[in-house]
C-alpha cells in the first residue's frame, strides 16, 4: 500500500484533528533522543523517540509494548473467574476499579443484581483508590519536576494508610482480588468501618497540607501553567479522558452520565479546569480529591446491612449465555472499559480492556509539539498512565 | 583596623581560639628556618584537604537524613549507630565499582574533568578565612582569586559533557555552561555590595569590618537594607550557581538522567559528587564571609566561643538551609531561569549598587543620630522593597502566572 | 507577592521535619525486621492445605478433585490423584492427593483456589518470608510442606476458620441425618418386606444391614 | 439518544442505498449494534459524529471469528437407474448424505460510540458499530475510523497489530504492542505460540514437555 493511499482517509475532506507539523530548518541538524525504556522519568518501561531543535521538540513518537503480555489472550484462554486477578494487575495503583469495571461488563453481559451493601463497599473502595491514587500522581507529577521527593511521601503516607484498609478488607494491598461477579468477596471485617472513618476524616487536612506546600508554590505555576495545553475539541475527537478531559472544561464524568452503581445517591460535584494545562490537571486532582472524601463522608455512615453477593453468582461454572456487553466506570486514570462477548461456554470469546492510559497517551505528540523537551516530561507525567494498562 | 573588636582576649579562650594556628607554628618551628614557611603552607593545604572533605562526608549522610526527615522518612539508619557511617559505604562502594568509559568517549578529557574539578573547588578554599588568622593564603584580591577560580569549574563540567559523547551528557553541560555564566554576573554584583562598603578585596577585611556590635548585635553586612538585598542575591545566584535545586537542571534526573555526569561511574563519579559539595560549600563560606560577619559572633556575649567554631556552625547552617531548599522546590525550566537571571536577578542587583551607593552618601550627608539612621535605613528598605514587589508582579503578569479559581458541574 | 508560595512550602517541609520527630503519626516508617507491624487478619499471601487430627497426611481434608489446578490463574498447581480411596471428614472414602505442588515462583496470591474448593482444603498462609537460596526447588512447596493443622488454620484467621469450622460440621450433621434418615427408611422398607414374607428374621437381618451400611458411610 | 434500530432507519433515509444491518445481542445488556459494510464505513460514521452527535468513539477493538465448519445431514432424492424384476426402470431413491459447510469466518471491527456532546442529562447505552473484512486471509482491509474520531488511531493500530486488519486511511500504520519485525497476530484464535518462549524456571506438564523438546532443538542447533 502506497502512503498515498494510506492518507486518503485523511484527504478525503472529513475534519480530522491532527498535530501539527512543525517546520525545521536545518533537519540534519536535529538531534534524536530515545527517552527511555531506560529513563528515570518514565513511569516504567516506555519510550519516546524525540527529535530536538536545540531544546525544542519538533517530532516525537511513543513507543509503547515493553510490558506487553497479552492479557486479552490470557483471559480468553481462562474462566471469568480467573481473569479477575489479573485485572488486578493492570493499572496496579487501582485494583479496585480495575475489579469493579469488569465486575460491570460481566453483570451486564450475564445479568446480575448487585446487593446494595455490596454497592456500598464499591462506592467506598473505589473512591478511596481514587484519593491515593491522585494524590500518588501529583507526587510523581512533581518528581518529574524535580521536587526530590517530597510530595511524593506525602502522597505515599497517605497512600499507606488506605492500602491498609485494603489489606484488611482483601487481604493484600495491591493486588486486591476483592470484587466479584454480582457483588463482592467477602464482608468487611469488624471495626474496618470505624478505621475507614478517622482516616478520611484526617483526608481533608493531608489535602490542605499537600495545597500548602505546592499550589501557590511560584516555580510549579511558572512550569504548569500554559503547558502542555490540550483544546476541548481534540480531547473529545481524541477520546481522553478522566481529569485530562475534563481540565479542558468539558464536563464529562461516567459516575454522573451512566449513573452506574450508586453514584446518584450521593452529592458531589465535578471540578472543570478552563486552561487544559498541567496545572488545571494538577487542581483537578486536588479537587477531585475533596469531592471522594465527600463521597466517603456520606457513604459511609449510610452503609445497610445485608448480603454482599447475587445468590445467581457461583465461583464455580459460570457460564453466561451467548451475547456481548460493554461496561464502563470512571476509573481515578479515565474511562476504564470492558469489552465482553460470550459464546456460552466458560471462558469469554472475546475479552478487551479499554485502557484509559493508552487512549489518553494518543494527544501526547500534540501537546509536546514546539515545547521544550523538560516540559515533555512533565507533560508525560501529567496525563498519569500506569505502564500496566498502556501495555496489557 | 582592629581585627579584635569585641573579643576578650583573655587565657584560655584566646588560646582555644587560635589553638590551630599554634599548632602550625610549633611544628613548623621543629624544621630548619629555610624550610618553616613551606612545612607551615603544607600544613595549612593538608588542614583543607582533610577537613573539608569530611564536612563533605558528613554533609551527604546529613542531606541524605535531613531531606528523609522533611519527607517523614529516617533517612540511612543501617551502616554504624544511626547510619552516621553510611557515607564509608558509599566512599567503598563507588572505589570497588567498575570504572567505565564509553567506547566513542575521549578517554584523556573523561578522565581529567573530574580532576579539573576538584582541583580549581579547592583551590578556591585558598583564600577562605575560616577563623580569626586563619587564611592559608592571605592576599589583598582575595574574592577577586575565588570568582576567577569559581569560574573554571564550567571548563570541566563541559569537559565532561563533550568527551562523554552522550546526548544527555551534552544537552546538561550546555545547560550547565549557559547557566552558570549567566549567574555568574548577579552573584559578582550582589558581592560587589560588600566590597564596595568595605573598599577592600581582602576577604579578612571585609569580615574584619563587620566586626564590633552595638549593644549585643553584630555589624553584619546582612542587617542593612543594601546587605540584605545583596544577601538574598548572592543565595539565589549561589544556587544557580552550584547547581542545587531549584537550579538544578543541568543534573536534572527526571529529564537528562544526570546531565553531564550521567557517563561517570565509580570514582570519577564521587570526584564529581565531592567537586559540588566543595563548592557549594565554598560559596557558602564565602557568602558567609560577605554579609554574615565570617567567623565573627552573632551575639557579643557569646564572643568567648572560638571563631572557627562560628564558621562551621553557620557553614552547617548554610548547607542545612541549601537541603531545606531542595526538600521543598521543583526544578524551573531553562528559559524561565535564563529569564530570572536577566530579567530579575541583574536588574535587582544593579539596583542594589545603587542603593548601597545612596546608602553611602546618605550616612555622610544626614550625618550620625538615630533619627538620621532610621530615615537612610526606612528609604533604602523602601527603595529595594519596592521594586521587588512591582519587578516580580510584572514578570508573573507577564508570563500569565497566577493562582486560579475552579467552576463545578453538579 | 513573588516568593510567597515558595515560603508557604518551606514552612510546610520545616513543619513535617520538625514533626517527624516528635509525632508517630508523621514518622511512619517501620524498621523491619527489628520492628513488626501486628498482623492483619485477612492477610493472604500463599496457599496452603488444611488437615485435621494429628497426622498431616491422613488427614488432609483435600480430595484431589484437580478443580483448583484447572481454575488456577497463573496454573501453578499440580496435583497427582491416588489410585485408591481413604474416608475424609464425614466418612466418605475420597481420592487423596499424592502429589500436591505449589510453584510459589509462579503463584500470584489470588486466592481463586480457595474460593473454588468445595471442600474447604485450600486456605491462604501469612507466611511472607519465604526466601531461598535454591530459586528452583525451593520455591516448588510440596505436600509436606503445604500441609498446616486446622489449630494453625485458626490461629492465623480466626474469623474466617469458625466460620468454615461451623460450615463443616453443619454439612457433617446434615449428612448424618441423611444417613440415619436412609438407615431409618431402609429399615422401615425391609420391615415391610419381611412383613410381607412373614420372616421375622429376615427383618431383624436387614435392620441389622442397614444400620451397618448407615454406620459405614457416617 | 436513539437506539440502533431507530438510527438504522434514520441513516437510510438521510443516505439511500447505504449497506447497513441491525445485529441484535441477546445478553440482558441489549446493546445492538450497527453492522456496516466497508465502502460505506466512512460516511456513516461522518454521519454519526457530525449530525448524528456521536463525537466519542470509547472504544475500538477487533474480533476473530474463525471459519465455522458446520455439518449437516441432508436428505437428497436422486433418480438412480436400478433393476426391479429384472427390468431396468428409473426410480427416486433417497438417500441421507453428511454436506460439509465451511462458512467463511472474518475479522471484525468493532467501535463502541457515546456522544459526550449531550453531557450527563442523557444516559444512553453504547452504539456500537461493526465492520467485517471479507476474509480472514487476504481480504483483510477496513477503512480507518481513526480520521473521524481520533481515539481510534491507537486502538486500529492494535488491531492491526494483534489481528491483522488492515486500515486503509491510517495515519500511522504500525504495530503498536509487538516489535515492528514480528510476523504473526496474536489475538487470532488459531495463532500458534512460536517456539521462542522464555521457559519458566519450574516448567511443569506440557510446558515441561515443551521446554525440554526446546532445548533439545536447541542443543541440536549447537551440534551441528
Amino acid at each position: 500500500m502506497t502512503t498515498a493511499e494510506m492518507k486518503s482517509g485523511i484527504d478525503s475532506g472529513i475534519k480530522s484533528y491532527l498535530p501539527p507539523v512543525i517546520e525545521v530548518e536545518a533537519e540534519n541538524e536535529l538531534l534524536e533522543v530515545a527517552m527511555g525504556p531506560h529513563h528515570p522519568s518514565t513511569h516504567g518501561v516506555f519510550r519516546m523517540d524525540v527529535a530536538l531543535d536545540g531544546e525544542r521538540v519538533v517530532r516525537l513518537k511513543p513507543v509503547f509494548g515493553y510490558l506487553h503480555r497479552n492479557h486479552e489472550k490470557l483471559a480468553e484462554g481462562t474462566t471469568y473467574l480467573a481473569s479477575m486477578p489479573y485485572t488486578d494487575r493492570l493499572d496496579y495503583f487501582c485494583s479496585m476499579t480495575n475489579n469493579w469495571a469488569y465486575a460491570l461488563a460481566v453483570e451486564k453481559l450475564a445479568g446480575l443484581e448487585v446487593p446494595e451493601r455490596a454497592e456500598y463497599i464499591r462506592v467506598i473502595t473505589a473512591e478511596l483508590t481514587r484519593v491515593q491514587n491522585h494524590a500518588s500522581a501529583i507526587g510523581f507529577l512533581m518528581q518529574e519536576m524535580g521536587a526530590s521527593g517530597t510530595p511524593l511521601m506525602y502522597a505515599f503516607r497517605e497512600r499507606e494508610k488506605i492500602l491498609d484498609l485494603f489489606e484488611a478488607l482483601s487481604g493484600s494491598r495491591m493486588m486486591c482480588n476483592y470484587m466479584r461477579f454480582g457483588g463482592c468477596r467477602v464482608d468487611l471485617p469488624e471495626g474496618w468501618l470505624e478505621r475507614t472513618k478517622k482516616i478520611v476524616a484526617e483526608l481533608p487536612r493531608f489535602i490542605d497540607e499537600m495545597e500548602a506546600l505546592l499550589t501557590g508554590n511560584e516555580i510549579l505555576m511558572a512550569r504548569a501553567q500554559g503547558v502542555g495545553v490540550l483544546s476541548p475539541e481534540l480531547a473529545v475527537n481524541a477520546g481522553v479522558t478522566g481529569v485530562m478531559l475534563r481540565a479542558t472544561g468539558v464536563n464529562y464524568d461516567v459516575r454522573k452520565v451512566d449513573h452506574y452503581g450508586i453514584y446518584d445517591r450521593f452529592s458531589f460535584r465535578v471540578p472543570l479546569g478552563e486552561h487544559g494545562d498541567i496545572y488545571d490537571r494538577y487542581m483537578l486532582r486536588v479537587l477531585e480529591m475533596r469531592e471522594s472524601v465527600k463521597i466517603l463522608e456520606q457513604a459511609l455512615p449510610q452503609i445497610p446491612d445485608g448480603p454482599i453477593l447475587d445468590p445467581k453468582s457461583k465461583p464455580r461454572g459460570f457460564r453466561p449465555k451467548p451475547g456481548e456487553a460493554y461496561g464502563r466506570i470512571e476509573a481515578p486514570k479515565g474511562e476504564l472499559g470492558f469489552y465482553l462477548i460470550s459464546d456460552g461456554s466458560g471462558n469469554p470469546y472475546r475479552y478487551r480492556v479499554r485502557p484509559p492510559s493508552l487512549i489518553n497517551l494518543t494527544i501526547l505528540e500534540d501537546m509536546c509539539l514546539g515545547q521544550n523537551v523538560a516540559d515533555v516530561v512533565l507533560i508525560f507525567g501529567s496525563v498519569d498512565i500506569v505502564l500496566g494498562e498502556v501495555d496489557r | 583596623m582592629n581585627l579584635n573588636a569585641g573579643w576578650a582576649s583573655t587565657g584560655w579562650t584566646s588560646t582555644l581560639d587560635q589553638i590551630f594556628v599554634l599548632v602550625q607554628h610549633r611544628v613548623a618551628e621543629l624544621f630548619p628556618p629555610v624550610l618553616q614557611p613551606w612545612v607551615a603552607m603544607i600544613l595549612g593545604v593538608v588542614g583543607i584537604v582533610a577537613v573539608f572533605p569530611a564536612i563533605f562526608a558528613l554533609t551527604t549522610v546529613l542531606e541524605r537524613k535531613g531531606l528523609g526527615r522533611m519527607q517523614n522518612r529516617l533517612g540511612p539508619n543501617r551502616v554504624g549507630p544511626y547510619g552516621i557511617l553510611q557515607p564509608m559505604a558509599d566512599a567503598i562502594k563507588s572505589l570497588t565499582k567498575e570504572d567505565i568509559i564509553p567506547r566513542s568517549a575521549d578517554a584523556v578529557v573523561h578522565f581529567l574533568a573530574p580532576v579539573v574539578l576538584v582541583v580549581a573547588i579547592f583551590l578556591g578554599y585558598a583564600v577562605l578565612p575560616v577563623g580569626r588568622n586563619m587564611v592559608l593564603m592571605p592576599i589583598d584580591a582575595g574574592i577577586l582569586f575565588f570568582f576567577a577560580i569559581g569560574a573554571s569549574t564550567e571548563l570541566s563540567i563541559f569537559m565532561a559533557g563533550w568527551s562523554s559523547r552522550n546526548k544527555y551528557s551534552l544537552l546538561g553541560a550546555m545547560r550547565a555552561v549557559a547557566q552558570m555564566i549567566s549567574y555568574e554576573v548577579p552573584l559578582l554584583l550582589s558581592a560587589v555590595v560588600a566590597i564596595m562598603m568595605t573598599g577592600s578585596l581582602s576577604p579578612e577585611a571585609i569580615v574584619a569590618a563587620q566586626g564590633g556590635f552595638s549593644g549585643v548585635l553584630p555589624h553584619w553586612y546582612v542587617f542593612t537594607p543594601w546587605g540584605f538585598a545583596g544577601f538574598a542575591l548572592f543565595v539565589v545566584a549561589a544556587l544557580a550557581e552550584t547547581n542545587r535545586s531549584p537550579f538544578d537542571l543541568p543534573e536534572g534526573e527526571s529529564e537528562l538522567v544526570a546531565g553531564y555526569f550521567t557517563e561517570y561511574s565509580g570514582f570519577k563519579f564521587a570526584l564529581f559528587f565531592l567537586g559540588e559539595y566543595l563548592g557549594m560549600m565554598s560559596i557558602a563560606g564565602y557568602g558567609i564571609t560577605l554579609f554574615l560577619g565570617g567567623w565573627g559572633a552573632p551575639f557579643s556575649f557569646l564572643a568567648f566561643i572560638p571563631s572557627w567554631a562560628w564558621f562551621f556552625g553557620k557553614l552547617f547552617l548554610a548547607i542545612f538551609f541549601f537541603i531545606w531548599l531542595r526538600g521543598t522546590l521543583p526544578r524551573l525550566r531553562q528559559d524561565q531561569l535564563m529569564n530570572f537571571a536577566w530579567k530579575f536577578m541583574l536588574p535587582m542587583s544593579l539596583l542594589n549598587l545603587l542603593v548601597a551607593a545612596a546608602w553611602r552618601f546618605l550616612g555622610e550627608w544626614l550625618g550620625a543620630g538615630v533619627g538620621a539612621e532610621a530615615i537612610r535605613w526606612l528609604a533604602c528598605a523602601a527603595v529595594l522593597g519596592g521594586t521587588y514587589v512591582l519587578l516580580g508582579r510584572a514578570m508573573l503578569r507577564r508570563q500569565k502566572i497566577g493562582p486560579r479559581s475552579y467552576r463545578y458541574a453538579e | 507577592m513573588l516568593g510567597e508560595g515558595i515560603l508557604k512550602g518551606l514552612a510546610e517541609t520545616a513543619k513535617n521535619f520538625a514533626g517527624s520527630f516528635v509525632s508517630e503519626e508523621r514518622l511512619t516508617t517501620v524498621e523491619y525486621p527489628e520492628q513488626r507491624l501486628p498482623q492483619i487478619e485477612n492477610t493472604r499471601d500463599f496457599p496452603f492445605l488444611v488437615y485435621d487430627g494429628d497426622d498431616a497426611m491422613a488427614g488432609l481434608r483435600c480430595v484431589s478433585c484437580q478443580i483448583c489446578e484447572k481454575e488456577c490463574p497463573p496454573k501453578c498447581i499440580y496435583i497427582t490423584k491416588s489410585a485408591d480411596k481413604k474416608p475424609d471428614y464425614v466418612g466418605k472414602a475420597q481420592f487423596y492427593p499424592t502429589r500436591f505442588d505449589i510453584d510459589v515462583s509462579v503463584c500470584m496470591s489470588c486466592q481463586i483456589c480457595v474460593e473454588v474448593c468445595p471442600f474447604e482444603a485450600i486456605k491462604m498462609d501469612t507466611e511472607f518470608e519465604l526466601s531461598t537460596e535454591d530459586r528452583f526447588g525451593g520455591l516448588i512447596l510440596d505436600r509436606h510442606k503445604l500441609a498446616k493443622s486446622n489449630e494453625y488454620y485458626h490461629q492465623i484467621h480466626p474469623t474466617e476458620a469458625a466460620e468454615v469450622d461451623a460450615r463443616l460440621a453443619e454439612e457433617k450433621a446434615k449428612v448424618e441425618a441423611k444417613a440415619k434418615a436412609a438407615a431409618e427408611a431402609a429399615a422401615a422398607k425391609a420391615a415391610a418386606d419381611a412383613a410381607a414374607k412373614g420372616t421375622a428374621d429376615a427383618t431383624a437381618k436387614a435392620a441389622e444391614s442397614a444400620a451397618k451400611s448407615a454406620e459405614g458411610q457416617a | 439518544m436513539k437506539s440502533a434500530a431507530e438510527l438504522l432507519d434514520e441513516l437510510q433515509g438521510a443516505m439511500p442505498g447505504v449497506k447497513l444491518a441491525l445485529a441484535t445481542n441477546p445478553s440482558p445488556s441489549a446493546q445492538h449494534s450497527l453492522v456496516v459494510a466497508a465502502e460505506d464505513a466512512l460516511r456513516v460514521a461522518v454521519y454519526l459524529r457530525d449530525v448524528a452527535g456521536y463525537d466519542y468513539c470509547s472504544n475500538a477493538t477487533g474480533v476473530d471469528w474463525l471459519d465455522k465448519e458446520t455439518t449437516e445431514k441432508v436428505k437428497t432424492t436422486r433418480r438412480v437407474k436400478k433393476e426391479v424384476d429384472g427390468v431396468e426402470q428409473e426410480v427416486d431413491e433417497t438417500v441421507e448424505e453428511t454436506v460439509k459447510r465451511v462458512e467463511p469466518g472474518c475479522l471484525e471491527a468493532v467501535y463502541h460510540l457515546y456522544s459526550m456532546r449531550q453531557g450527563p442529562h442523557d444516559p444512553h447505552p453504547p452504539l456500537v458499530l461493526r465492520m467485517r473484512t471479507a476474509n480472514r486471509t487476504d481480504r483483510v482491509e477496513l477503512p480507518s475510523l481513526s480520521p473521524v474520531w481520533r481515539a481510534a488511531e491507537f486502538q486500529e493500530r492494535e488491531i492491526f497489530d494483534l489481528y491483522g486488519i488492515v486500515f486503509k486511511g491510517h495515519r500511522d500504520l504500525r504495530r503498536l504492542l509487538m516489535w515492528d519485525e514480528f510476523e504473526d497476530h496474536p489475538m487470532r484464535r488459531d495463532y500458534v505460540d512460536p517456539d521462542d518462549f522464555e521457559y519458566e524456571p519450574t516448567p511443569h506438564d506440557e510446558v515441561l514437555k515443551r521446554a525440554e523438546e526446546h532445548r533439545a532443538k536447541l542443543a541440536a542447533e549447537g551440534a551441528r
